[in-house]
């Protein structure tokens, strides 16, 4: 099992922000488990097309060819804007 | 120390307890404190609300702290930041980083903020007359 | 404001204070404390008197303050000083400049507290074990 | 009448902090004033001859070349140590 999870705009594009699923056959790294979760439909496909988006893997920020085993914890979101 | 917290918080209440747990040791003591604004883009801002990452926003301010005390010679830092709904004037943010030395206390502190404000995993959601709209690092300051 | 003092200042409520009057204007505020150091030049400090020049102490300050409004885009800003005798860990300067933007706070803020230690017309003695000495810009941080 | 002060460990090693005195004949500027101290005793000759002292003239600090009229307030002191 992998937990991904969405935070703010792209929550809210998306409408969800955590889901757990079994890591798809095949899928090992950032890149295809983001394409494969664009499949889903035109909504997905869109959102995560962004290229401002920012992933972490368990918490920390990872490149966009960062690789992914199960019980991995992975985050897409939008630029931060705290402080 | 960091903390992230739905509750104000008071930055004399913190100042002064930097200072009396000083022992002697800093001469400088330096904060920042970030503020709703009531406009933003020239937008009236009734309400903003705070989204985070809870559990890497802690382990993203542990991290901006341990490199600013890597970098300079601090006697004391603190980073305080509130999540949920928050008003125009709301205190925002607090960061402090107290030092035997003053440059190395503005240092600290102006790296602390700037870094927490492109690294650590908050979203600023504002409410305006009639609609609401998501920050974006090009409409912050 | 400027305030040349001998009794203590409370950076909290002065901080809480511009917070309140901030009427949505300033997303930032910086501040400067300035404390009285145990250990300054190796020597173990007792106490340190300050001295200064009055009549030109406060016409310094307003000169200091202004140019930080000249220079920069500030809605609030404060030097407070104090005078007379005071012991270690004690407040001696609060600095504080709130900007809608941070940069701009940070700046004056430092430029204020830099122009004053070069300019402003005070003196600090320090009183060590069994001896006094003037501080000179040497032996002072 | 001027009104001459001195701070600091200046005022201590002279021993006095503020004075009133007429405008000696023939003293129109800073230098000439400060020679006519100087000329008082060995203990201000060596203490104003200190040029790392600044002077400001009615609270405004002033050039070593500046001129001097009645009812001024001149003052002498060491570098500052505020802040």
């Amino acid at each position: 099992m992998v937990r991904l999870r969405y935070f703010a705009s792209l929550r809210e594009t998306l409408g969800i922000g955590d889901e757990q699923l079994e890591l798809p056959d095949g899928v090992h790294d950032l890149p295809a488990l983001t394409r494969w979760l664009q499949d889903r439909d035109a909504t997905w496909a869109s959102a995560l097309a962004d290229n401002r988006l920012h992933v972490a893997i368990n918490q920390e920020i990872v490149k966009a060819d960062a690789s992914i085993a199960d019980g991995d914890e992975v985050a897409w979101f939008p630029p931060v804007t705290g402080g | 120390m960091i903390r992230v917290q739905t509750d104000d918080f008071d930055a004399g209440t913190e100042l002064e307890q930097l200072r009396r747990s000083n022992n002697g040791q800093a001469g400088a003591i330096v904060s920042f404190t970030g503020l709703v604004r009531e406009l933003n883009a020239g937008e009236q801002v009734t309400q903003m609300t705070l989204e985070h990452y809870p559990g890497m926003t802690e382990k993203a301010l542990e991290k901006i702290e341990q490199a600013a005390n890597d970098q300079w010679e601090l006697t004391a830092s603190l980073i305080i930041h509130r999540v949920g709904p928050l008003a125009p004037d709301d205190n925002i943010v607090f960061v402090v980083a107290a030092s035997q030395h003053r440059e190395q206390a503005f240092r600290a502190c102006e790296y602390m903020i700037d870094t927490l404000k492109t690294r650590a995993p908050f979203w600023k959601k504002e409410t305006l007359p009639g609609s609401t709209r998501w920050v974006t690092p090009e409409t912050t300051v």
